[in-house]
């Protein structure tokens, strides 16, 4: 027990203090067939070298760790500077928890206010929260906030909506009565968003979309009347690509990941959400605001607590607060590291690399399902088919998804590959060669 | 307080350096992609050199107070220290650099400690079965809420649209309920601080989906009717929804499926000693009886034939809360907590926080009102609704911050008049203990005889005390770019 | 360039403050020839993420890394609790320069005054200076101070001392005119001391020693008459037995490595060195005390300092500077968190898990050239020949010694093994196996 | 400033829990040991759990001020920023977790490195060899000295016993020199601030060995007649040393190696950006001219049929200086940060390194005096000594803590009265150095008017100004533990 000191002197005379007479006394409050039901779990107590060499090995036992990954579909694997697991290593910042206490919070709270700008900046957009737990509740919560706000009951949404998102965002929407509408995609892997339903409180695409393509937004939000323009973004591609902010839409939401944070098999994620000013009093989460001290210097704060769970209770529009904080701080620091020009680097290496495969691949005969434009992720159909080709991968120590994946999407004997700016030329060059044959 | 953005300077030129310079140029991008979707306005995001960037968040750290400042009494927020080796754990190459979508043979021992975390937690809960897939506290109680909905629904009664709720709750409970789609019925604590039984019984009936409880509540104390309680709510057909936030006051000797909890959520964040981080990420895994297993979230972790894997078939299940699989580095942490701990351990974990959380009660009931004067387990809340030249808990809370130490949660929960709930946690020692009276006691007395140093505080921290209304009347919440030429 | 930054603009305003034409003017000043004959090394820049992924590779090529260690002589295995690496990651402490500030250096210096009090706990001494490059150059320059004290020009030197530490005295004792007297070791690998050279300035002994045999300091001092008893020791075998300074010594020294450092291929190294109170103006390196503020207050700077080469310059009774603080500050740290009980757990859990192997062996048929005492290390005789044993080891994954390494002490035939905590049962087991034949 | 051993109380029990606990019994131990070396006394180190002790840690780590608080122009010591890259490659397990005696086939990676950096660190010099052996500057300055007995011994010049030093040399190099056991001999600067060659050539007869040189020196001028002095010296049989703490000032761009140096020691913790560590570890490789490399440390990394070893067969060698191959980590952080700077990274160290330290002198020279008042090269020294109300440098140093800024290098070099020694290093922007100077030229402002403010300073630092006079006069050097029943 490295962690609780206890020394029987010591609590001896707190008992003596407290006026009961024996540790047991401080629980008789719980009734007895309680106590008398309980059984351990059976567990001995193990040193920190045990735990540690015990967690060594499950690493080890993870062979996707060291195998070269071609895995997308809303977790990259990007590289991180390794200054911002510095950052976040100060415990200053991740021991501390949400910044009830301003005045001994100003780091939280700075940090705050930069990611918000940030992330309005990423998506073109004018608020945005301080973070939400990933990019699927994100949505969920956009579609909630936006039938709160229309009350239409329906929402419209993308088949080439990514799984991870569809499947929170139906659970949400059963729970909420919001019918659930699909809007087909056609033969460029685009929603087809020419003919939208009517009388829904939102549509809801994402781009780049589960099959890699990027969505042809211009245009949509005029044909789309009351309804509230959703669109889950790849933050990392905002670097390169026009914001969905400048396509008019209402609420943009996205997976934070490829800002900073590790795959770690799925969580911690960041769920990223901006929307307009008007609609500061629906939005989830906690946003931090500029404000002034007793002094009249600057400092910062937690703005529009007045939606919170704290004060309005049943009438909270969000029940938000633990939240990605720390992961949020990633993804500022990330971005502080890069700066504008290291962030359309990054973006434009993703997308030249992953074009750079795609047309390798294209001139060895592979074929290629959608013809839309994408960035860094795209759905390829190797020459001698999707499960032979997977094999090959796998045996050659890549990291792929099983071609069954894309079921889900209609496609069959078709693998998707994502290609980010941590995959060398040798490795493309690998691929190109398991999947197209030697040129 | 200076942001990044006031670091920069305009003729900054990039740094780059990061990754490899691009190869294409923009012409050989621009002929693969539409210029529709080529981003037009360059980010207004500084190009600093990294150590400009590390220096502004190094001081920004130093404005933060944190567990490994000093104790952290925030009542219901269980800010116990972290433990170093959980960190590097979770920062294992082989823990983080695994894809969520690669197949189950490549990540056995992610899978291996994630099933064994949820047997783990379904023991320390004493309930059938567990989810590792909530992310938060308040995201087990919506995911718990999902559990009741879906399971009504499947027995066809869907007329149970009524939560019950103390009014002592944590506000996350009734919003979660909201959430949900139910609507909440607030139920009165009695004079001892608890659940007015026969105020309960009241409401019971055929539209009551469940109750919420939070175990001990939160003023601290032990629903000591609480197998009166859960036996009610199962006679009226409804379950019982159990807040795990404090757990801490009892694991080791007692466990919810023993007291009726038909859901119950833990917060690994703060029972198991996970850090906060500034406001997350946590978890929540939710912990269910037999009766709503079938209900829990896909995918579940399985093991067949020796090997981990992901089992997607539940067409009971109320479908996923998570992109993934939760917060797995989150679930390392504490997994890893439990390993060190064992049984042993966990006794401790309560020994100590209900033995600190009294040991405080006792001595600083001297000093500021406690009007619920009892035992009480992991924390207790005193009022400064008594304090004199009108001074009030805020006044306290800032003064604290004077002497180094950080201020107990305030204002919560509603039923106590300017409330100040204090839990030490079990990782204090007596001598932090210790400072904390003295200082309160020495606030009480600047109370009374220095009243503006009170008022006036914090005078030693960062910043004075902020105006949190100017910052809800006229928000600014991004920094105002200068207008462009 | 990611830490320098490059503003043309910014470069031609500072040029004009300055009054230069040209950054090339800067360096007006080197003879034109100089300039002229320099050539690039002809190195291109290199982004993070390719220095990262190269010094990966790096890693990757170090197999003794992955390989179970059974390697001593002066450096362990030892497991490092996790706590320390998080304080030393601070970067207040990392980032600091020597404390010649005070005011702003209570950090460091409270942590040197803390390191000194704990190397005295530990040896026995009566002070401590702040900590010298490694083991061997502590023990040369507590050679070098010996003779410096006592001016015989001679030293005599147990055969049994550490190869990496006589290398190192051997060169400072050649510069500085020293001569070097060799003391055989008998058969029990102690070193015979019944009958030590007259006229020497220090007798230098280490235990445990290279053989890993301990050494009887018992009564040593008492025959050394004038000489200084010098003592090099390995400071985690002290939570265990008894400190050199119960014997005697005037001075000891040793290889802090085993108190919280990573083993990174020898280097960084942690040098101790504590001697008597008396000897306090004539020790080398940096020694932190305690003094009071201009408020009365207490607070630590660097005594003694009239010692140091800034005042004195060449009658400096040592040249070292910037000596091993971090390392210092490692071994503070790991002791602050084994505490007394811990520290006697991983000293009796070395001790145990060694004695352990080694009588396993011993019913195995195994023999052993020595029979003194030891702590965690000892020379063992394979059955079956050393090449032979030490082959099968490398190629179960063991990392151990080449049986010749022990030449230098007259050894053949045998190897050497170290046992640390970090050994597991299973890995004992098959040592054991591999060595002496299965049971 | 309480220390661990305040924390204390004597009955804290041992909290244990790192390692598992052993089997055996005290007698069981005893069995096998001789109680005459078992130890006696508890070592007074007290058991406390993790947390306390990382507040503590982390409280302390808040009294310092390191490179990522603020500009720490401490001349001749290049505070530079040190990359967090480099950090974390000396941190990968690969490389910490490699015996030094395991067999080379097992530590091909870090033989790689070592040799690399070997190769680029000739390169950088302009020289034949160079030895990664020394673990800091002034332990490379010993091992250059080393070299230089062993060159003239081996020639049978065993007279050669004088060294030359200039009088702005720093306190390492004649102490190094004198435990090599040579003489020292100082050769006066003349009005220039370099070396006076005049008097220089007097020295040079047959009893000299060498001259240690700083290049630039350290009023931060370039020795403009470096080669007559390094000519002379040769033409007189005796070798010249150049001590390479100041190498930023010319790297990229001029090498030692040209300028006539046959010894040449690099700080890799100032010129290739390693961290101080507050006072180490560093690593002081050495260059030598090809007629010096048979005396180099043993071993030398070699490579053979593809391989990197370990070469022990060096007859001519000095022995060795270190127990193993100096400061690996160290050296692997300096390599990472060759890798990534490449040749125009070089460039841009010297061309920022001097372009700020100009600039900064160009604007301080209005508020204090420069002494030699010319083109500087990476650093400059400024005097105190006209300091109005008898105030001295040391108190706008501790002035300057005030402001939050670490003081620069005070009375160092001895030959400008109250020396001032500046470098800001190039990886500081123009924005530090204007704070600096406008907080150089306030302290100026207040040094006439209030005076007080500088003999008071510091009054922001964790402690006032610090009594060195009662520390050196009555030591106090270990925590004074209470007598023991
Ligand atoms: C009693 C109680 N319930 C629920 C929560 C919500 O947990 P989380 O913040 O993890 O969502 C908290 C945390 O503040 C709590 O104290
Ligand atoms: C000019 C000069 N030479 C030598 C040294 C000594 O270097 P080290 O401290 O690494 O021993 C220093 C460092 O202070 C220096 O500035």
């Amino acid at each position: 027990m490295r962690y609780i000191q206890r020394d029987s002197m010591e609590q001896r005379k707190m008992l003596e203090t407290v006026g009961v007479a024996s540790l047991d006394a401080l629980f008789s409050d719980i009734p007895r067939e309680v106590l008398s039901r309980f059984e351990p779990i059976g567990l001995p107590g193990r040193s920190e070298l045990e735990v540690f060499e015990h967690f060594s090995r499950l690493a080890e036992a993870n062979g996707a760790a060291t195998g070269v990954s071609l895995l997308g579909g809303g977790v990259y694997d990007h590289y991180v500077p390794r200054a911002v697991a510095h950052v976040l290593g100060r415990s200053e910042f991740y021991t501390a928890y949400t910044p009830y206490q301003p005045e001994i919070s100003q780091g939280t709270l700075t940090a705050m206010f930069e990611f918000q700008t940030m992330v309005c900046e990423l998506t073109g957009m004018e608020i945005a929260n301080a973070s939400m737990y990933d990019g699927a509740t994100a949505l969920a919560e956009a579609v909630l906030m936006a039938n709160r706000i229309r009350g239409y009951g329906r929402v419209a949404v993308s088949q080439a909506l990514g799984a991870p998102l569809r499947r929170v965002l139906d659970t949400y929407c059963w729970a909420a009565g919001i019918e659930v509408l699909d809007v087909p995609f056609g033969e460029s892997g685009q929603t087809r968003t020419e003919s939208l339903p009517a009388d829904v409180s939102a549509f809801v695409i994402q781009s780049p979309n589960a099959l890699g393509v990027l969505e042809p937004l211009n245009g949509v939000k005029d044909r789309l009347g009351q309804a509230f323009l959703v669109v889950s973004t790849y933050p990392l591609a905002l670097g390169l690509l026009e914001p969905p902010g400048s396509f008019g839409a209402d609420v943009v939401v996205g997976e934070g990941q490829s800002l900073g944070l590790p795959m770690g098999f799925g969580g911690p994620l960041l769920g990223l959400f901006a929307t307009r000013k008007e609609y500061l009093r629906q939005i989830p989460g906690r946003v931090a605001g500029r404000t002034l001290d007793a002094s009249g210097a600057v400092g910062y704060t937690m703005a529009a607590q007045t939606r919170e769970q704290h004060i309005r209770r049943e009438r909270a529009t969000s029940n938000i607060c633990t939240n990605s904080a720390l992961c949020a701080l990633a993804a500022t620091v990330y971005l502080a590291i890069l700066g504008s020009g290291g962030l359309r680097q990054v973006a434009q290496l993703n997308f030249e690399r992953a074009h750079d495969l795609a047309e390798t691949l294209a001139r060895r005969g592979c074929t290629f399902p959608f013809d839309g434009p994408f960035f860094n992720e795209f759905v390829v159909r190797p020459k001698d088919g999707a499960g032979a080709a997977h094999a090959r991968l796998t045996a050659a120590g890549f990291v792929v998804e099983a071609s069954q994946a894309l079921t889900a999407y209609g496609v069959n004997d078709a693998l998707r590959l994502a290609i980010t700016e941590r995959r060398t030329d040798e490795e493309l060059r690998r691929v190109a060669d398991l999947l197209g044959g030697t040129s | 307080m200076s942001t990044l953005f006031d670091l920069a300077s305009s003729t900054r030129e990039p740094a780059g350096g990061v990754v490899p310079r691009p190869r294409w140029t923009d012409e050989e991008v621009a002929a693969r992609l539409d210029g529709r979707l080529l981003r037009r306005r360059a980010l207004r995001l500084p190009n600093l050199p990294e150590g400009t960037v590390v220096r502004h968040y190094t001081r920004l750290s130093k404005l933060n107070y944190g567990v490994d400042d000093g104790i952290y009494p925030l009542g219901s927020c269980t800010m116990k220290y972290n433990p170093k080796l959980n960190e590097d754990i979770a920062r294992l190459p082989g823990l983080t650099q695994v894809h969520p979508l690669a197949d189950a043979s490549l990540v056995q021992g992610t899978l291996e400690f994630l099933a064994e975390l949820t047997r783990l937690l379904a023991r320390i809960a004493g309930m059938a079965d567990v989810t590792l897939q909530p992310v938060a506290g308040a995201h087990g109680e919506l995911t718990g809420m999902f559990l009741f909905k879906k399971y009504f629904e499947s027995r066809g009664e869907t007329k149970r649209v009524r939560i019950l709720l103390p009014d002592s709750a944590h506000g996350t409970n009734p919003a979660s309920a909201a959430v949900a789609g139910f609507e909440v019925t607030e139920i009165p604590s009695n004079a001892s601080g608890t659940v007015d039984l026969a105020a309960l019984r009241a409401e019971l009936d055929a539209s009551v989906a469940g109750i919420m409880l939070t175990v001990p509540n939160t003023l601290g104390i032990f629903e000591e009717s609480i197998l009166d309680i859960t036996a009610a709510v199962h006679e009226a057909g409804a379950l019982a929804y159990f807040d795990g936030a404090n757990l801490n006051a009892y694991i080791g000797r007692a466990r919810p499926g023993d007291m009726g909890a038909d859901v119950f959520h833990f917060n690994l964040h703060k029972t198991l000693s996970t850090p906060h981080g500034g406001g997350g990420p946590g978890a929540g895994p939710v912990a269910v009886s037999a009766q709503l297993s079938e209900h829990l979230p896909v995918p579940r972790i399985v093991r067949r034939e020796g090997k981990y894997a992901l089992d997607w078939e539940a067409p009971a299940s109320i479908g996923s809360v998570h992109s993934f699989y939760g917060n797995v580095l989150v679930a390392a942490r504490a997994y890893a907590y439990l390993l060190h701990l064992g049984d042993e351990g966990l006794r401790a974990v309560s020994e100590n926080a209900v033995l600190n959380a009294n040991y405080l009660q006792a001595r600083l009931k001297n000093s500021f009102p406690l009007p619920y004067d009892r035992l009480c387990k992991h924390e207790f809340v005193l009022s400064g609704g008594e304090l004199p030249n009108h001074l009030s808990t805020l006044d306290v809370a800032k003064r604290l911050i004077d002497y180094g130490i950080h201020p107990p949660t305030v204002y919560f929960p509603l039923i106590v008049r300017e409330a100040m709930m204090i839990e030490p946690t079990e990782t204090e020692d007596r001598a932090a203990l210790d400072r904390f009276v003295e200082v309160m006691e020495t606030i009480a007395r600047e109370a009374r005889d220095e009243p503006d140093r009170l008022r006036e505080a914090p005078i030693k921290a960062p910043v004075r005390r902020l105006d949190q209304t100017l910052a809800a009347r006229s928000p600014v919440l991004t920094h105002p770019f200068p207008e462009e030429a």
